[in-house]
């Protein structure tokens, strides 16, 4: 079995530590992971995506998930919805946003699972700030783990980020932001 | 001569809208500033972060012809448009394009031996202290004690003087200038495009995305830098250094802003203690000095 | 294939000058500058200084605006204003 | 299942982070190296370490690639243990001094985090390291990040071995690996030293023992250089498995041979070739494949070189038909894999149905079901 | 007897004044190249010319050979015909440049003056341009000082012609060319002028009408822009011949083909192959062997990149046997062109005895003799 | 500090007898006298005619430590010699020694980078103001006017200033010395042994095959450059700058010889018009002014 | 036919000029030739050597001589005649030498055709002095053009003479060396 | 040859300090430095001077000599000499 994620962020606002959390948390509740950056020539604030694989076996694969196989998307920043290819995605295919309103390009897919969470101000309330930008790379792993049921463990997540920012008040307020984001996110269909 | 901005309003943009910088980036304000200043120019860019913000084949922002070359490659390559061109009867001016890596560092050898040619070639450097490109490696321009990726407790030796370098070779304008003051980047550019052979440009261009500073200020940083005295503005015509009026106003160290509210703005240089910072100071109250021999 | 007229011509790495090669720059901003015409005293400091060239100015005499389709959000036009004429909004 | 042992953790590490947890363990003393994408975590890595005392070793920050090369070759030749990495134009900027490493016979390792060439492009082919296969390096090409840890700890150890004396190029995708995190299993420092003994030189610049490295040579102390450089290409044909099978046996990982074959060669109707991670993603081709009832088998060169002759053969001849797939040209011919696997099977006058392809130049994705599509498209 | 026509005069030149000969007629606008043993004489005397205002153009007094190719791709680019030539190390030098020209296609002529690599030694084998074998060059090798000076013309027609539009290296071997002094014809400026119109350039760096050259691309750009220079090689398969005849025919000098085959082909029991002077020394090895009774042809390859595969296979199948004399190695597999010949004569599933030595390295004299040696040991 | 010879006398050779230089030459006599003043050396050697001269493999006259590397390399290999060595705990003194190609030409962004990092190395440069070697092609090292290979008609621009570029990069030590006065140059390179950090001597090193001057004259021709103030000697110790006594002397060009005495002596100058001497000759004594400031 | 000649000297005496004006001749008289310097990497001073080859075909051979065809040798330096490996030389080899004596190792060479010319002081007579160094490079070629019975016509070697030095006083003091050497030469046994 | 004990050992660069590595230069030489003992005053001038090493000084306070083995006649010495102790002679 293998899992294959997308996290749609912009350069800055913690994408791809996202997916290396994600992969990171896999890890630790034993599975097999990847978590692939595509990193382009793109300078902070452009759209970027990230991938992560989770497998019950060694992934030999190295390209770039396909995006008919993807199982969930998570996205970061609720603008770039709009770059998702709908038509290639396979029914059931999760979508998770960050925001208090679904778009209304969302509200039409009707063959996928669409949920949201207002992570922007889950994280705000949590303190996760840098320079002005939102820091959302824990937050929503948190939404997304009570949409996948627990694909990977909770624990195992916030074990992943106490390693990933080393015990102190800044692995806290991920800790409850992923609290707080997996209370929560709700499916919208 | 000074910049009037409406003789200007009307110009093409030289880089277009829709680029790959990161907002707020000194790069894009130096890049606009002077090559508006030129008629007909030829940029050559090696690999920096200006190689980048061009975007990606088949389009680009640079809306003047450029040639994109090897890291250590601007000035020959430069050296063989000029003299091409030259020879098809064609006036233009020969604009070498690079960041502080591709002057201090790597590409030392190719200006050096082009300058010593006098090549016709108007070498502009936009420094912003280090390897943005690649993700805020030191250089040759790196301040003492700036931390960076390959720095990460802080830079041990001083940054090296490119201007001094530059003036040892004899080359007929030098000029450093900054984004905190486009007006007086634009007037040394345009005196300098009036010069024939190798002059070289200095500028001030702050990264906030590497310096871990905010977008807003770029401009702000630019003047600090100057009215701290981090970043001394001046001339260099045949061999005679002028400071230019903004940097002239503080040479007595007594009218500087102090040091620390510039870096206190910057990430680089949040770790730096009292005594780093007092070295730095040191680093650049000799530098002064050492300029000031060539009034 | 011996006609050299049937043979193909060469793909030269030549990129042409387009706005917005890097596509609608303008989503990459979470807040925008916002202007303010009473107070702008047209000295042009925000088209001068912003790095995008997303400060436009349609004629001398004119007051600037903001293209949004591709300005940033870096909010230096905001800090350089001297009037603020400018002001920082979220988007 | 991820497997751990008592011995060796295993953890979450990019491709560019298995190289410097690799170059950790082994201990060297000089590293001197300039940054580039995608290789400069690496280096960064690796500054970081050194900065906090983790690894106790000096970092040269040199000015480019050039002297990057330069000074490893100052550092080995002054007696100790010396890492550089590159990728792409670094590369090709230090090529003179790959070529004098590499025809003096100097002991270093050096990943090359590959990349495509100009116009400028950061993403990864095989034409930066392939440029170089005739340069007097060893070559690996790793296909994911355990093995680009494998690989790297036994590169020092062969690049070091008396009767080899060579540098070692170890090949990883660009971005492929060295940006993707994967689990790596990671051998304890105490065995790594039983395993990789401090550096030995065969010869020190040493004012007790005057010599002249490199002076200038007539023809005929050329040609002795050079048939001795065959020489230690023939022996580490030899020496190479047998570390790689003393690596095995230790740490539990690396397979002991130049070449791996995935699946039954035995009955296998077709062999895909492919270097580096192509090589891992062809494996995947296999399950699709197979799926429709095509045996097939990857048979991927971990070393190009030496170019293992006798193993490629041993397994070809196996088989009725090839596809070669090559992330690189040699521009005015072919892909290089594929001349080199043509000529080789000339030489043994062996018939089989010869396919080749070029893919992945500039970075192109290519997947385990394009591969499985050309592979099916010559069944 | 020396031939002579109205048209043409023969003198006395060395291989490098054959080039500087060439050149001269070949009215380039800008030269930029830096001095290297056996080159040297080239920009010398081309040094000489412009000073002396025999050739009106600028020269470049370089500081290195990076500078060198950096200065010739501008000059290029800026719309002018363009020379440099280099040697060994100065190719090593400026490699990551080399490439540049090649991937990006710039029309520069360079004689690459064959000499070995390092350690340090001056004299001739074509380990230098061998290893840029794959970086978008055209490569020919001259076999003595008349072919010099044909190919070089010739390189310029080539390099620029719109369906080519690629840098080309006309190699010659050091000292035993570049300082020989030979016969050489050498055509009327007025019959060049006619052969090889004014420099028309494909793109020009121009303010009215600006784009940026060599600019960031993507995976998809780059695999279009090498997908072209594989068909600008294929295209060149077809224009080289066409212009060597054309040249042939005006100048009555050069061969109309991209190899060279010496002997009857049609009797012959065996092929030999080798690059250059070699080749010639080869032509006269055959009537040693001639008298000994064994009928042997020369094949070379007076061009190597495009790799004349089609040319080659057509003569190699009339024999049952070849030898192929490599003056390089690549390092860890064999000589360079015993690997390609073997790889097209795999494609075409041609069976014949193939046998390949190592010669010259490191300047190593090979006479006509020892060839024949060769050839007599395998009949 | 002064060179006892009887002290020397007994030290085994450096330059072994019996090697390639050509009769006369300079650059023996300037290696000679350096690598013999001291104590375990390291030479690293790019190519250059000091490449040549170690004659054949296997065999080669350096009787110390040598490591030869590409032309552009040197300071770099010094640099992972210097850094190797340190780390080994063994005590040596890492020396770079080029011709001027090497230093002015196309090694300068090697040296520099290394002078950045002020790398434990002491940098020797024998000038003999072309590329001997390859057959006296013009260097940023030949001074204005001299014929070479590549300048057939004299070379129309300017002696690079390599010491007043090493002074710009403001390392500890920085000398001229000249193959006139061995003593001299002895003295100054046991000083700079002294010194920890980016060292740089210059070696005025006269070559009778290129310059076509007659192999006897060689310590002449030395001399007479420093008398007709062609070649200042002088040191500056971190950033300070003294001419050394002979230099000194002739200050004051009233006191110089002639010009035309040293120039007329070499085949190199002989074509010079009286208006080319005057070229050189402001050149010279710009040199002299610009160094003057430094004192 | 093809005539292989080395040339022994010094460098800066002239033996590479020398080998270039025989080939020269040759050429002039409707010869093939070819004429090969030796590079090493000595320095001005040290011993080096020049091939000529002259034919009445194209040269295919790119080799220098092989010892054992040269037809013959010319000496300008007398003490190179120590290097000659006269065990290789076919019976009847040619060596001149510039030399008022026959050396006792030439004395001992029965089978070969040894004569001398004394080069040095008619070069000295014609002025043939450059820098202190004997300009030997035509006056040898006229000794051996006496001793091979023209096997270059002089008027070639006069005409690439001129062709070399250009019309003046320099062509007219080495053709002056040249007919003397001519003249004087005497073969010894 | 699988014994790695019966590998052949790489051939590395390496050139070992010999006098006389080009050859005996002494025959470079058309004329040669003589020394003249009465005029010597062992200031050791010549032995400083000379490029190649070929004045000899066995001890100090002994005469210098010429190794005419290697001295390749330049005549240096001679020039610097201040005794006018020695003189160039024609070989
Ligand atoms: C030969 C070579 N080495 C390294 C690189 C990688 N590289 C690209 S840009 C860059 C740094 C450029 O720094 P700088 O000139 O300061 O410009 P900035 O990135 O700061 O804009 C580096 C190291 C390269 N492209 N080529
Ligand atoms: C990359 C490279 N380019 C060119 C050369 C050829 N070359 C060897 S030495 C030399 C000139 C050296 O000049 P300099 O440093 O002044 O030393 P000198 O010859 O005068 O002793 C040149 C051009 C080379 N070896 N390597
Ligand atoms: S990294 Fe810095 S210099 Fe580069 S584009 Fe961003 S802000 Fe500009
Ligand atoms: S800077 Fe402010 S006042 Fe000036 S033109 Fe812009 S908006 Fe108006
Ligand atoms: S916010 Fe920045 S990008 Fe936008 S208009 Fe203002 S200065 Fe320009
Ligand atoms: S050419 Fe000049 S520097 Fe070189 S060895 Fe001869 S005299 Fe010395
Ligand atoms: S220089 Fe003259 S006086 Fe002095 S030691 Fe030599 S020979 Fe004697
Ligand atoms: S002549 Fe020259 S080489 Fe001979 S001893 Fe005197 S100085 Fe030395
Ligand atoms: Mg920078
Ligand atoms: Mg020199």
């Amino acid at each position: 079995m293998m899992t294959e994620i997308r996290i749609l962020s912009r350069g800055g606002q913690g994408g791809v530590t996202s997916a290396k959390l994600l992969a990171k948390a896999g890890h630790i509740d034993n599975k097999f992971v990847q978590a692939i950056p595509k990193y382009g020539a793109e300078r902070k604030g452009a759209p970027i995506y990230a991938d992560v694989r989770i497998a019950d076996e060694h992934v030999k694969i190295h390209a770039p998930v396909i995006t008919s196989n993807t199982h969930s998307w998570i996205i970061l920043e609720p603008s770039l919805v709009e770059t998702i290819p709908f038509d290639e995605l396979k029914p059931g295919t999760i979508v998770i946003i960050n925001s208090q309103e679904i778009p209304p390009v969302l509200n039409e897919q009707k063959n996928l699972k669409i949920g949201k969470v207002d992570g922007a101000t889950i994280a705000r309330e949590c303190g996760l700030i840098k320079s002005g930008t939102l820091m959302l790379s824990t937050t929503m792993l948190g939404a997304w783990i009570k949409a996948t049921d627990n694909l990977v463990s909770l624990e195992a997540l916030k074990k992943a980020t106490e390693l990933q920012f080393g015990v102190g008040s800044l692995t806290d307020s991920n800790i409850r932001s992923i609290e707080m984001a997996y209370e929560q996110f709700e499916f919208v269909n | 001569m000074s910049i009037k901005i409406p003789q200007l309003l009307n110009r093409p943009d030289v880089l277009l809208r829709g680029n790959f910088a990161c907002a707020g980036c000194g790069l894009s304000i130096a890049y606009r500033t002077t090559i508006s200043a030129l008629e007909n120019p030829i940029v050559v860019i090696p690999a920096c972060c200006a190689s980048v913000i061009q975007s990606l084949h088949p389009n680009v922002t640079y809306n003047v012809p450029t040639l994109n070359i090897a890291f250590a490659a601007h000035a020959s390559a430069a050296s063989g448009i000029s003299r091409g061109k030259k020879r098809r009867g064609e006036k233009v001016t020969t604009v070498v394009w690079t960041g502080d890596g591709g002057t201090y560092d790597i590409g030392v050898s190719t200006w050096s031996g082009a300058a010593e040619r006098n090549e016709d070639i108007l070498h502009c450097c936009y420094d912003n202290g280090f390897y943005s490109n690649t993700g805020a490696q030191r250089s040759g321009a790196t301040p003492r004690g700036a931390v960076t990726t390959t720095t990460p407790t802080g830079k041990t030796e001083k940054r090296k003087s490119i201007t001094r370098i530059m003036m040892a070779h004899d080359i007929p304008y030098i000029a450093t200038a900054s984004v905190g003051y486009p007006r007086d980047l634009y007037t040394k550019v345009k005196k300098a495009a009036q010069i024939e052979g190798y002059r070289f440009i200095l500028i001030d261009a702050p990264c906030p995305t590497g310096w871990n500073s905010d977008p807003a200020i770029t401009r702000e940083l630019g003047r600090l830098a100057v009215q701290t005295g981090y970043f001394p503005l001046f001339e260099v015509e045949n061999g005679k250094l002028t400071f230019s009026r903004r940097s002239e106003r503080v040479r007595d160290p007594e009218r500087r802003k102090p040091l620390e509210e510039y870096l206190s703005k910057q990430g680089r240089f949040k770790q730096m203690t009292s005594e780093a910072i007092k070295a730095l100071s040191k680093d650049l109250q000799r530098e002064w000095d050492l300029l000031a021999r060539f009034e | 294939m011996t006609n050299e007229n049937e043979m193909k011509d060469p793909v030269l790495p030549l990129g042409r000058p387009t706005i917005g090669s890097a596509g609608n720059t303008g989503t990459w901003r979470s807040s925008k500058p916002v202007f303010i015409e009473e107070k702008c005293i047209k000295c042009y400091e925000c088209w001068l200084n912003c790095p995008e060239g997303t400060i436009r100015v349609d004629a001398d005499e004119e007051y600037p605006y903001v293209d949004y389709v591709y300005c940033k959000g870096c909010g230096i036009c905001v800090h350089v204003c001297p009037k603020e004429a400018l002001e920082m909004k979220p988007e | 299942m991820v497997q751990t042992s008592e011995k060796q953790k295993i953890e979450l590490l990019t491709g560019n982070e298995s190289v410097a947890t690799a170059v950790k363990l082994a201990k060297p003393q000089v590293i001197a190296a300039y940054p580039i994408t995608p290789q400069t975590t690496i280096v960064e890595t690796l500054s970081k370490m050194v900065a906090e005392g983790e690894l106790d070793c000096d970092y040269v920050n040199v000015e480019s690639e050039h002297s990057a090369m330069g000074a490893a070759i100052g550092a080995s030749l002054s007696g100790v243990r010396t890492f550089t990495a590159t990728s792409a134009h670094g590369l090709l900027y230090m090529g003179e001094l790959v070529w004098w490493a590499g025809l003096t016979r100097i002991p270093i390792v050096m990943p090359v985090v590959n990349r495509s060439l100009n116009p400028w492009n950061i993403w990864p082919d095989h034409q930066d390291s392939m440029s170089f296969r005739d340069a007097g390096w060893i070559q690996f090409y790793a296909k994911n990040n355990q093995e680009v840890l494998d690989l790297t700890l036994c590169a020092f150890k062969i690049a070091e071995h008396h009767k080899i004396w060579m540098p070692v190029m170890v090949c990883l995708d660009g971005f492929i690996l060295s940006h993707t995190s994967a689990q790596v299993s990671i051998p304890s420092q105490k065995d790594v030293d039983e395993f990789l003994p401090p550096f030995e030189p065969l010869a020190i610049l040493d004012p007790k023992d005057p010599f002249a490295h490199g002076s200038l040579t007539d023809s005929q102390g050329i040609w002795e250089q050079r048939m001795s450089l065959i020489d230690g290409f023939e022996n580490s044909r030899v020496i190479i498995p047998k570390i790689f099978a003393e690596y095995a046996e230790k740490f539990g990982k690396l397979g002991k041979n130049m070449i791996e074959i995935t699946g039954d060669i035995n009955s296998a109707d077709i062999a895909i070739m492919a270097l580096g991670t192509l090589g891992e993603e062809a494996e995947q081709a296999l399950e699709v494949l197979n799926e429709k009832g095509i045996k097939a088998v990857v048979v991927r060169l971990r070393v190009f070189r030496p170019f293992p002759r006798k193993e490629l053969i041993t397994a070809l001849k196996k088989v009725s038909k090839v596809l070669v797939i090559d992330r690189a040209v040699s521009f005015g011919n072919a892909g290089q894999m594929a001349i080199e696997v043509q000529a080789e099977l000339y030489t043994h006058k062996i018939e089989i149905e010869f396919h080749q392809i070029i893919r992945g130049l500039g970075g192109m994705d290519v997947t385990y079901m394009e591969i499985a599509a050309e592979v099916e498209k010559i069944m």
